[in-house]
């Protein structure tokens, strides 16, 4: 049953207002004002958040809020509402993105502390949680699509936000550019699914409609657009083969990484799935596909995340590669895991980014993980909440990670995806090995911090540190709500989110004890191996790399991806452009006609002239010429 | 009239046609155009014109053709200097000419010369009937060949008198940059 | 044959009265001329605008009445009378501009203006001539007039060179048409062109001797009205008259021209349409084409004009090869439009001219716009209208004759047509350019000391609005004419019936 | 409804035209000019309110003889195709107006606010107009005062290209004009007498050769104004050399000439021929869109990228209306105004950077946003709508073409949509050129931001991208009735042509179930019904 | 009687010869002598059909054509005397201020 509760507008309304405020009256206002409203609203956006979600826990199972705001595109037959809806499924999303931005706001506060473009920051900030929010209340694909375009706008705005740097300006096209490739197969996706039903009188894509007229739609037409809604997913969500400009979106300011690259926004993809899994479900192939990419994202990811020197980069792939897991999960059909998966990431993942940022200000905006190193004493808080967040990625109970990633490597296996699983399980342990050498390199060795910066070493300020407290607390407690079955209260999560989602059924049951044992042996392994290569004989790392120096520079250079599109994509499309079609066709060839006809034209009236040349005797010529023509005529009328 | 004797006018009148156009000396040509009016003339008594005829050679072989003497000999013309580079005009030229005459010869032979032949009414070309037709039929007509000459003179006294007509400076034409 | 009694004469003066007005009026201004010095020939113009202004009065008078005259050598009709007053109203826009320009030059001015006044007479003449031999006649008196009207600046040697080589061709080209109007005679029998109407049913419509006089008689046409490749003269003569004689031409000579022309072939050899209207299709198509071709790389706006000149009348066979009555309408309406539009353009070209000094290169109208803004406009104005842009009197005037072409089923010579027009607009255009974007150029002396040219410009340029913005009076007036000429040769035609 | 609004509307500003001719003192002029160019305005406003849109036909009619001989009248109307496009005019000339007053235009402004306002008068006309020969009046009508614009008031090789725009439409519209008068006596065995009023012709049978021929000639006319590849080389010059309130009202509006007259005229004057020629007219709008966006991209003169950017847009929006659905055609109405408004105002924008630097060369920028953050932040959004971004007018627009084309040809969308792709990548390429990086040349540095009237100039521009962006349905709802009219002529040929098509069957195979209607005639006719309720 | 043919194709040709004199002759009084051959080879063919026809028409045109003839001939030698004033030549080549 759906109650309508226009109380929602407010949760987009309090992030506007804050965007309003900040772009206009932001600079003027003072850095007080802004870090009081920037923040503000969103907390504001988060208890109304609140307030709707215990509503939604007081209804009965499927339960939902709804608000009609106005109608939006009407044409033909064709409408969609600016409409917005909170179910389940949504409630978790706003949970996760009003909750995490708001302490991700708080932290910025003090990370922004020393830089004159905060009200920018601000603005651009809250623009983006108004976009997330809009992403994920809207109850029709289009009005998504605002949301789904609106953070790629705010994430292109603030990987540029430094825009004086021309590298970070390129990222943040990059970015966007990548995004609007995925982009280009949603709205064909979109298109596809519309024109389906359009074709028997159907004009919706309001997402209940949808599920109830998705008979209509048919396997096919589902699975070809599940392939192109899951295309723009690899573009927002950065998987493959899209997913190289979320590396490069790093050079933002971290707390904007720990949002919208860790949190939030790269999450979107997984959510678009969830929302449209009934869909997805008609289509087994584009489950296939998805699960494919998923767990192919997941340990690629990771094997470059193993020999990235810069922190920051380290989890970036990271992400990726949990995003992997994210799509493993919901392409096995376990749609409630994957979001699972998403909210217990959006904790430990954001607290990542958050302490690294926070390592990085300590270290006077060093990123190199070689210029790190016995760092525990000095930021004692970073360290603990870092190791927090470390332990709950790499799934180590009674963290968070351990009971998302469990439930999706089991997930995996009784979906009939063995190899698909293989990989995941290897992926744990690769993802424990690049995690710990993170924290060694980091926080434990001898520092190799260069000696001018030494003394500044400092711990955060509170308006930093409490964040990272906050969430430490939720990436310790998060995964709790999602127990394995008859453990305690059990996966209360799923059983939350069932009315929407469904449940997941394997296609045969099988132990999951054995299966999260393997898991954790594999995690096991990869810490093991960590602590081996740099605690133990901290050489060693460097002999790999100089035995296997192919594989390593493979890793190192990522594959030589981004030197492949280039080469495949960039350089031929401005050849393309300024040499064939601009010089070739529309200089010479086109205009080249024109003018050409010009030229002819204008010779033809010279020549024509030059037969002028004022001698009487020749006008008579050609008066004469004329009339024997003329005659001739009438002699040829006379003789037919 | 005998075809023998039209056919000596004619050739006469060929011959000097010819000579207009071929003698060098303005004065020669000028002769010879008199003796084909004077033929011209001729062959209209011939065809019962008598009036026209006498007054084709009064006013032709005398007024116009003093006339163009004195001009002449005002302008003492000199003897034309040879044809200096006019070949190719006068090669296509005379092509063309002949052109012309073959098609109007082709035009002119009884198959397709259809005129409605009738006799001659009493009194045919007689200084009365011809006044008749004049004053009934082409009364306005007369009246604006009178107004003709009337222009005629004018115009040829405006151009022939002297003075007058005051600075026109002739512009150097193609002056201005294209 | 009976002898001669004046009642086999219809004598009806009144229909006629304009003609001998005009005759009057150019002795009068002879005989009041010779007493007046060449520098202030004003007050003679202003005399014979006065005439020509009561001719006109008397013209208004023929408005609607049909018949014939003097044992049918004249043709009484509302197109004669159309014609006559279009005529007399063009011939007083060039008094008009003249009145400053032959006192400047001390042209004789009781020549001067009698000739313009015979040749006006020779013009209607042509518009309202009943037999062949009266449209004879009246080109006669009008070339006669004009040759040396063209020569009257004797002092510029281009100037008798220009009435040297009209005279010589127009001589040239009388043959051609005398010959042509001997050989319908020899055809039909007669030289009146109602009888030749009556003429023309069985096989005479196929007779050879018809027809090739039919061919002469277009190719002596062909010269009056300019058509390629009987055209050569045209650009020389416009060029080397003074200013005010070659608007006299341009626009006169060339409505006499087409009211003969139209009176012979489209209403008096109409039955023998089908034997002239593919030479006329050619004619139109040569002559649109090389107008423009050649008027495209002129440099002197004098030329430019004699070529376009020649492109409209190409566009006007384009009507006459369309042969129907609306075609006749259509061209009756464009060369009044035609007219003014014209006179406009020449009348502001006198203007630059100046005191004294000639400036008919377009270099030299560089920058107007800012010395003299309006007469930059009127000038732009009349080119726009030449192109053809509405809503201006020659975009309508295009628009019917198109119309009177494709109703015809000529899609190939419209289409000819309209790509000539955008042809034109280039060279058209390019004037404007000079006009208006570029700088430099000659001074111009004051307009404000010559009220009467700027009275002509003004006139012009406000009757071709009014004519294309507001047509319908105007095109009522065409459509009359032709119809009543079309009667008036049918009535001709019964009414001589043995 | 009142009776001579329209007239008013349209010769509102010709009056002022002529009042600025008495004028002397240049700031007169353009107060006066600016006055002028309102008193339209708020007409178009009102008849904007007073606009019924529940109806299809015409409304506001004004009808009198002109030129009764050849049955041609004085016709007026308006409808929800032209409303839109009178109100983008009446804004755009005005914004252009506020805007060159502002020291744009220093030379001979008497002219200058004389044609600009010739030229309001010549394109609400034509927008107006009811009858063929007073359309192509107009239309002509507004070639001269924007011949003049680029010729006295441009820039560089003006005299070029304002010579080659006239040449190229009128080459175009003079063949339309052979084709009218061809279509007006065809119709006269069928209505008996001779008529240039549209809705009269609209019922005339032709045969199937002639419709082709005349559907070319008009096609051809409006094809050079809109522009479709490839006859668009005219454009890049014109609106690069042209003054920029001349770049702002060509790109703007006079573009819109084109596709409205598609619209109004070559597709229901001959939908048969309409619907033959959907896949050549979709593709050559494909190859619009592509060709645009990427030529575009290596443009190295904003003006210019901004003119190849616009052969993108029209492309989008030829596509949208041959897709020739309420969607489509509905969607290409919309994006008519929204690349009127986003164009207009990267023109109004590049304009004013001009004015600071003297060059539109980008590579004379970089790193503007330190010293006009204002204009930057303007930009930014300007840019965003014209790359449609959801939540921009222009997503709208383009989403409904797309969506409209989809159901008229798949193929011709999937590669449409790499038009979204390519235009993020050479707007935002170019933004980083000129906004972001450090700033390389030390005029940049003190360059100042916009003068209050130019925020003045812009605030509507952006208003309207918002305001379209979020609630379009009260344009779309006033539309809606006058494209349904519209395209049941086109529905109507559409079963048409099936029926003969099955009949054709019929007679080759005696198998008639074997010929079931094409897609189209069935999803259109689903579309009908769904449309009528 | 003579036949018409004849006569007229005698005509025919002194017309021709007048156009051929017309464009050979650089002279411009020989050309306009060769103009008048011209128009007398029409009156020639005017007055042998109306004397076919046994109408006078043709006689009065003829008488017409001589009076036209006669006033060109004034205007034009008057022409040609006021060129060779300013020119001091009548060769046709060389009367060529006016061109292109």
């Amino acid at each position: 049953m759906t109650v309508d509760f226009p109380a929602l507008a407010l949760i987009l309304l309090f992030p506007a207002v804050g965007v309003v405020f900040n772009l206009f009256w932001g600079s003027r206002a003072g850095r007080g004002a802004v870090n009081f409203v920037g923040p503000a609203v969103i907390f504001a956006a988060f208890f109304v958040a609140t307030w709707a979600f215990a509503k939604i826990l007081m209804m009965p199972a499927g339960g939902a809020l709804a608000v009609r705001l106005w109608p939006w595109i009407v044409a033909g037959s064709f409408h969609v509402d600016i409409a917005l809806r909170l179910d389940a499924l949504s409630g978790v999303m706003v949970m996760v993105v009003t909750g995490v931005g708001a302490l991700i706001h708080l932290y910025s506060i003090g990370y922004m502390a020393h830089d004159e473009d905060f009200a920018r920051y601000f603005a651009y900030m809250n623009l983006f949680a108004l976009s997330m929010l809009i992403l994920v209340l809207a109850d029709n694909l289009l009005l998504m699509f605002v949301g789904w375009e609106g953070v790629g706008l705010c994430s292109y705005l603030l990987i540029s936000f430094w825009y004086t740097n021309p590298q970070f300006a390129y990222n943040g096209r990059k970015a966007f550019v990548v995004n609007r490739i995925g982009d280009a197969g949603f709205v064909l996706g979109i298109l596809t699914l519309t024109a389906a039903l359009g074709y028997h009188g159907v004009w919706t894509l309001e997402f209940t409609g949808l599920q109830q007229h998705a008979d209509l739609i048919g396997p096919a037409v589902a699975t070809t657009a599940g392939v192109l809604l899951f295309f723009g997913a690899t573009g927002k969500s950065a998987q493959i083969p899209l997913y190289v400009w979320l590396p490069d979106a790093m050079v933002g300011p971290t707390p904007v990484s720990a949002l919208i690259h860790a949190a939030t926004m790269v999450t979107a993809g997984v959510y678009m799935i969830a929302r449209l899994h009934f869909l997805f479900l008609m289509g087994p192939d584009a489950m296939n596909l998805i699960a494919t990419i998923g767990a192919l994202t997941a340990i690629f990811a990771a094997t470059i995340a193993i020999v990235q020197p810069d922190i920051k980069r380290v989890l970036a792939y990271s992400t990726i590669s949990q995003l992997g897991y994210m799509f493993l999960a919901v392409g096995c059909g376990a749609f409630a895991t994957g979001i699972f998966h998403l909210m217990t990431h959006a904790f430990f993942k954001s607290l990542l980014f958050l302490c690294a940022g926070s390592v990085i200000h300590a270290l006077g905006g060093e990123q190199d993980m070689n210029k790190m190193g016995a760092l525990r004493k000095k930021i004692p808080i970073t360290y603990w909440t870092m190791l927090i967040a470390t332990l709950a990625i790499t799934a180590v109970p009674p963290f968070s990670g351990f009971f998302s990633k469990d439930l999706i490597l089991e997930a995996a296996f009784t979906s009939g995806h063995g190899w698909l699983w293989f990989l995941g399980v290897v992926t744990a342990g690769l993802t424990s090995f690049y995690m710990f050498r993170l924290i060694f390199m980091t926080f434990f060795g001898e520092s190799r911090v260069a000696d001018e910066k030494l003394p500044h070493v400092h711990e955060s300020p509170p308006i930093m540190t409490i964040p990272l407290v906050a969430l430490a607390i939720l990436a310790t407690v998060g995964g709790w709500v999602g127990l394995p079955d008859g453990v305690l209260w059990g996966n209360a999560f799923a059983r939350f989110l069932a009315p929407v989602l469904g449940t997941y059924r394997g296609l045969f049951e099988f132990s999951p004890a054995v299966l999260s044992g393997l898991a954790s042996m594999a995690s096991a392994a990869g810490i093991l191996l960590a602590y081996v290569c740099y605690l133990r004989m901290p050489g060693l790392p460097m002999i790999v790399a100089w035995k296997a120096k192919a594989v390593y520079d493979l890793l190192l250079q990522k594959y030589y991806v981004d030197q492949l599109y280039d080469l495949v994509v960039t350089r031929p499309l401005f050849f393309i452009s300024s040499r064939v079609l601009n010089r070739a066709i529309d200089s010479f060839m086109i205009d080249g006609t024109v003018n050409g006809t010009a030229l002819a034209v204008e010779t033809s009236g010279e020549l024509a002239r030059r037969s002028e040349t004022g001698n009487v005797q020749h006008y008579a010529f050609v008066y004469l010429f004329g009339a024997v023509g003329i005659v001739a005529y009438y002699l040829y009328l006379v003789m037919r | 009239m005998p075809l023998w004797l039209f056919a000596f006018l004619a050739a006469l009148a060929i011959v000097s046609a010819l000579g207009v156009i071929f003698q060098r000396n303005p004065v020669h040509c000028l002769l010879s155009l008199v003796v084909t009016l004077l033929t011209i003339a001729v062959l209209f008594i011939g065809e019962d014109a008598v009036v026209v005829g006498f007054l084709q050679a009064i006013v032709y072989g005398g007024a116009i053709m003093v006339l163009f003497l004195f001009v002449i000999w005002l302008l003492n013309l000199p003897v034309e200097s040879g044809p200096a580079g006019h070949l190719a005009l006068k090669l296509f030229g005379s092509l063309a000419a002949a052109t012309l005459l073959a098609e109007l010869f082709i035009f002119l032979v009884p198959p397709h010369l259809q005129v409605k032949y009738s006799g001659h009414p009493p009194g045919y070309g007689s200084m009365e009937n011809l006044a008749t037709t004049l004053f009934a039929n082409y009364l306005v007509a007369f009246e604006v060949t009178s107004v003709l000459l009337l222009a005629a003179v004018v115009g040829a006294v405006a151009l022939a008198r002297r003075g007058g007509a005051g600075p026109r400076p002739a512009t150097s034409r193609g002056a201005a940059p294209r | 044959m009976t002898p001669l009694s004046l009642k086999a004469i219809n004598f009806l003066w009144l229909p006629i009265l304009p003609l001998i007005t005009i005759a009057l009026a150019a002795i009068v201004v002879l005989l009041v001329g010779v007493r007046v010095d060449d520098e202030e020939s004003e007050g003679l113009g202003w005399l014979t605008i006065a005439l020509l202004g009561v001719a006109a009065v008397f013209a208004l008078g023929m408005i609607g009445q049909t018949g014939v005259a003097f044992a049918g050598s004249i043709a009484i009709d509302s197109y004669s009378a159309y014609f006559e007053i279009v005529i007399l109203i063009a011939t007083m826009v060039t008094v008009l501009m003249s009145l400053d320009y032959v006192a400047e030059r001390r042209i004789a001015g009781a020549e001067y203006y009698s000739l313009v006044l015979f040749a006006a007479l020779g013009m209607m003449l042509m518009a309202t001539a009943g037999d062949l031999i009266i449209i004879f006649l009246g080109l006669e008196t009008m070339s006669l007039s004009v040759y040396v009207l063209a020569g009257l600046a004797r002092q510029d040697p281009r100037s008798t060179e220009a009435s040297l080589k009209y005279f010589l061709l127009g001589a040239f080209s009388t043959g051609f048409l005398l010959y042509g109007i001997a050989l319908i005679y020899g055809a039909t029998g007669t030289i009146s062109l109602g009888p030749i109407h009556a003429a023309l049913t069985g096989d005479m419509m196929s007779n050879p001797l018809l027809l090739l006089g039919l061919g002469l008689m277009l190719i002596g046409f062909g010269f009056k009205v300019a058509a390629v490749p009987f055209h050569m003269w045209t650009p020389d003569v416009y060029e080397g008259a003074p200013t005010p004689i070659t608007a006299f031409m341009a626009v006169g000579v060339k409505l006499a021209a087409f009211a003969g022309f139209l009176r012979v072939f489209l209403v008096n050899l109409a039955p023998v349409s089908a034997e002239w209207t593919w030479a006329l299709w050619a004619l139109a198509a040569l002559t649109m084409t090389v107008g423009n071709l050649v008027a495209l790389v002129q440099t002197n706006i004098k030329r430019m004009l004699a070529y376009s000149a020649i492109a409209h009348a190409g566009y006007l066979l384009v009507g006459m090869a369309a042969a129907g009555p609306q075609a006749g309408s259509a061209i009756l309406y464009y060369l009044l439009g035609y007219a003014f539009t014209n006179l406009g353009a020449f009348a502001v070209v006198v203007a630059l001219e100046g005191r004294g000094e000639t400036s008919d290169m377009i270099s030299n109208y560089r920058g107007l716009a800012r010395r003299e803004p309006w007469l930059a406009a009127a000038l732009a104005l009349c080119l726009l209208s030449l192109t053809g842009v509405p809503p201006l009197a020659g975009f309508v005037g295009k628009f019917y004759i198109f119309n009177a072409a494709l109703n015809q089923g000529f899609v190939g010579l419209v289409i000819i047509a309209v790509l000539n027009s955008v042809m034109s607009a280039y060279y058209y255009f390019s004037v404007i350019v000079a006009i208006y974007m570029e700088e430099g150029g000659v001074q111009v002396a004051h307009m404000g000391a010559r009220p009467a040219l700027v009275a002509a410009i003004a006139l012009s340029v406000v009757a071709m609005i009014l004519i294309g913005v507001y047509p319908e009076p105007y095109i009522n007036a065409a459509s009359n004419a032709f119809h009543s000429a079309l009667g008036a040769g049918v009535v001709r035609a019964a009414s001589l019936q043995p | 409804m009142a009776a001579g609004l329209l007239t008013a509307l349209i010769f509102l500003p010709l009056l002022g035209a002529i009042f600025i001719l008495l004028q002397r003192e240049p700031r007169a002029i353009w107060n006066s000019a600016f006055v002028f160019s309102l008193l339209p305005l708020a007409l178009s406003f009102y008849l904007f309110a007073a606009f019924d849109p529940h109806q299809g036909g015409y409304q506001f009619v004004e009808q009198y003889n002109w030129i009764p001989d050849f049955g041609i009248s004085y016709h007026l109307g308006l409808d929800g195709i032209s409303l839109f496009l009178v109100l983008l005019t009446t804004i755009l000339i005005s914004l252009s107006l506020l805007y060159s007053g502002g020291g744009d235009i220093e030379e001979r402004p008497r002219e200058f606010c004389f044609f600009v306002l010739v030229l309001e008068t010549g394109l609400l006309g034509a927008l107006l107009a009811v009858d063929l020969f007073l359309f192509y009046a107009f239309w002509e009508v507004m070639l001269i005062p924007m011949y003049f614009m680029i010729g006295i008031w441009g820039h560089g090789r003006k005299i070029y290209a304002a010579i080659k725009f006239v040449l190229f439409t009128m080459f175009g519209s003079i063949l339309m004009l052979v084709a009218i008068i061809y279509l007006v006596l065809a119709a006269r065995e069928h209505l008996g007498r001779l008529s240039f009023d549209l809705p009269l012709l609209y019922q005339v049978p032709l045969t199937h050769t002639e419709a082709r021929w005349l559907f070319a000639a008009f096609a051809l006319a409006f094809a050079i104004k809109v522009p479709m590849w490839p006859l668009h080389t005219w454009l890049p010059d014109a609106h690069t050399e042209a003054p920029t309130a001349g770049s702002v009202i060509l790109a703007g509006v006079m573009l819109k000439m084109g596709t409205y007259g598609f619209l109004r005229f070559a597709i229901p004057l001959f939908p048969e021929v309409a619907l033959d020629a959907v896949p050549l007219f979709m593709a050559l709008a494909v190859v619009g869109i592509i060709y645009g966006a990427l030529v575009a991209m290596v443009q190295p003169d904003l003006k210019r990228l901004v003119a190849y950017s616009s052969v993108s847009h029209l492309g989008f929006v030829m596509l949208g209306i041959f897709a020739l659905d309420p969607q489509g055609v509905e969607g290409a109405i919309y994006q008519m105004l929204n690349h009127g408004i986003s164009t207009g105002g990267l023109f109004l924008l590049v304009g004013m950077l001009y004015m600071r630097r003297h060059t539109r060369e980008i590579s004379e920028f970089g790193g503007l946003w330190k010293s006009v953050p204002v204009y930057a932040g303007i930009f930014m959004v300007v840019m965003l709508s014209s790359i449609g971004l959801p939540g921009l007018n222009g997503f709208v627009g383009e989403f409904l073409i797309l969506l409209g084309a989809f159901l008229r040809l798949k193929l011709a969308v999937v590669f449409a949509v790499s038009g979204l792709i390519l235009g993020a990548l050479y707007m935002l390429w170019t933004y980083e050129r000129v906004m972001f990086g450090p700033i390389t040349k030390a005029v940049n540095e003190t360059i100042r931001d916009l003068t209050p009237r130019e925020v003045a100039v812009m605030a509507p521009v952006l208003a309207l991208m918002l305001f379209m962006g979020f609630y379009p349905k009260p344009l779309l709802s006033r539309m809606e009735p006058s494209v349904i009219t519209m395209l049941a002529r086109v529905h109507v040929a559409q079963a048409r042509m099936d029926s003969e098509w099955r009949h054709s069957q019929l007679a080759r195979t005696t198998d008639v179930t074997a010929s079931p209607a094409t897609p189209h005639a069935l999803d259109s006719a689903t579309r009908v019904a769904a449309a009528d309720k | 009687m003579i036949p018409l043919t004849y006569m007229l194709s005698l005509s025919a040709a002194i017309f021709a010869i007048g156009v051929l004199g017309v464009i050979i002759r650089r002279n411009v009084l020989v050309m306009f002598m060769s103009i008048e051959l011209m128009l007398n080879a029409v009156n020639l063919t005017f007055i042998a059909l109306s004397s076919r026809l046994g109408s006078m028409d043709g006689q009065v045109i003829v008488f017409f054509v001589m009076t036209v003839a006669a006033a060109e001939a004034a205007v034009g030698l008057a022409i040609i005397i006021s060129v060779f004033r300013g020119r001091d030549t009548l060769h046709a080549d060389e009367l060529t201020l006016l061109k292109w």
